[in-house]
């Protein structure tokens, strides 16, 4: 099998979009005959039936996709809400998330004591919190979204556990913003010379 | 370049850094006539020329400078074997050896892992979005996977101060610079008075902290300081009109 | 050709990450026996120097991967490195990571001898090492990531080799100690004359 012809395979199974015979040709040096002769040899390995993948044309050139016969099993592996255990980061920032909503990004690092951009933004990504405008200052703030309250079997933000019930020092009375800026601020004091 | 090729001018020593090192190894020079002070400004003017900070380099450098001012204060100081029996000596140079070698090792095995990365160099995997198909959640399927008391355990353990650390196992900060400079404010208020009367009966950990504290007496412009000769007696006497220390003692 | 090898070759070509042979299985709802065999078809199929695609066991599953031979033009095409090489710091915090997780940022701080901040937040924001827990003094904990598995190309961390391995031969132990020992008598013989 030619070189070109792998290397033309590859650059097809990374791009996310169609790519034209043009681009090919530029990616691998080679002129654009040599690419479509690559291309029809590529056609005969991806042949309807032989593989779980399909060499296509669309608009804008060549892609790679997967055959039909894999959609259902596809939709099992990857259509499903994703719901590995939270890890603490996550579980914390979508905590504050849910309690203070909406919270700026800023906010989520104060009261936590450490930057929250990857805990936040695999919330986001799994659709648990969403982007709900920005604050005065310009920070994107966060609210939790529908399927947060599904898979936490919640009828609405009134179901969430009463706090206190979990609070070690409920005799102080400040607002629970405050006391999480308060204690993440120690912590972030303490942490640093420990 | 590394640490080791810092070129040094100093009064006792003028090459390299690392034969420098190698000298007070093998005792050919003596650590006490070294200068740190002025290493350290030549490796400041070295890194200021480069405008970068190489960090394996400053950590090695670090290390370096660190052992060799353990070294020279111990050489300095008077020794008080019944008073700290846990400094043996030798031990200090264990420890530095056992954090040397454990340095060692990660560094070693972060070779091995920069090796394997670049190893690994074309393999790429696909990073594309899922079709569009894929990418609807239909939210009838989500059932509660979660259990609601995760998020108020998790906020009630941000709401937790961390406990203070307890610093009951260190021998070290009994004295304060500020407790030893208010020991010779004191004494300089009924005049002229020397070191060693300052740390008279004072054990190590005191006559160093005095000394930190005698320095910053002199950089305030509190005191002067008279020593005739190296390892001699140091005499400290008021700068100012006595009114003067009173007022910035009190 | 097996309906199954197609189906687990498309369900590979879309997935983000490895995915376990049980994973497959129950996307497929085949039992994992079926889904090793049709693996084994799959890695006939993609045989060394046969594709531009290569099979890949890393980060606990199978994950399918370009061949090398296709990085020049992939980089043309893409326009961006594979991932950038590691810094001496981030490569060293990521070694004590990686052998010693979960481990909080002070004590990388105590190995290294120098502040890891700024490596650690980079090797974080590079998916290599996530948050894990806090320390009981409320320091964050680190642990390396599956993308680490997968970008180092192991298949779990028992495929790092010992950590005894990177330990200096008792040779240079020996010369270390006998240098350092040395400045040690010296030490002792001078101050006992002061």
């Amino acid at each position: 099998m030619s070189e070109l012809r792998r290397i033309v395979e590859a650059l097809l199974f990374l791009s996310p979009d169609a790519v034209s015979v043009a681009d090919l040709a530029e990616a691998t040096g080679c002129d654009t005959d040599e690419v479509a002769t690559a291309l029809a040899e590529l056609d005969r390995q991806y042949a309807p039936g032989e593989r779980g993948l399909q060499l296509k044309r669309v608009a804008g050139g060549i892609a790679l996709a997967t055959d039909p016969v894999a959609e259902e099993a596809a939709r099992r592996l990857l259509a499903k809400p994703r719901t590995p255990p939270l890890t603490p980061a996550q579980a914390e920032t979508l905590a504050i998330v849910a309690y203070l909503q909406p919270v700026s990004r800023p906010e989520i690092t104060r009261i936590r004591g450490v930057a929250a951009e990857s805990a936040s933004a695999t919330l986001e990504e799994r659709g648990f919190i969403e982007e709900a405008g920005r604050s005065q200052f310009g920070a994107v703030l966060y609210r939790t979204t529908d399927l947060f309250l599904r898979l936490f079997g919640l009828e609405s933000l009134k179901g969430l556990p009463e706090v206190a019930e979990w609070d070690p020092s409920p005799e102080e009375e400040a607002e629970l913003r405050d006391r999480l800026l308060r204690a993440g601020e120690q912590r972030a004091g303490d942490a640093a010379g420990v | 370049m590394t640490v080791a090729a810092l070129e040094l001018d100093l009064e006792v020593f003028s090459g390299p850094f690392d034969l420098l090192l190698t000298l007070v190894l093998r005792e050919e020079i003596d650590l006490l006539e070294v200068p740190l002070a002025e290493i350290v400004i030549s490796y400041l003017d070295h890194l200021e020329a480069r405008g970068e900070l190489d960090l394996e380099v400053a950590t090695e450098f670090l290390v370096l400078i660190a052992a060799l001012l353990e070294l020279k204060s111990r050489l300095m100081l008077p020794r008080a074997d019944e008073e700290l029996p846990d400094f043996e000596p030798g031990e200090a140079a264990e420890e530095l050896l056992a954090r040397m070698l454990e340095a060692q090792r990660y560094r070693r095995a972060a070779q091995h892992l920069a090796a394997r990365l670049a190893g690994e160099e074309g393999v790429r995997y696909r990073s594309a979005p899922l079709p569009p198909a894929l990418r609807r959640t239909n939210l009838a399927d989500a059932g509660a996977v979660y259990h609601p008391r995760r998020l108020g355990a998790a906020l009630g353990g941000l709401l937790r101060v961390p406990p203070q650390l307890s610093l009951g196992h260190l021998t070290i900060p009994r004295v304060t610079t500020a407790e030893r400079l208010t020991h010779l404010r004191a004494l300089l208020r009924r005049g002229a008075t020397t070191f060693d009367e300052a740390v008279r009966g004072a054990d190590r950990v005191t006559v160093a902290v005095t000394l930190f504290a005698l320095l910053e007496l002199y950089k305030q412009g509190e005191a002067t300081l008279t020593q005739d000769e190296p390892f001699g007696d140091i005499a400290i006497a008021p700068a100012t009109p006595r009114s003067f220390v009173q007022q910035v003692a009190s």
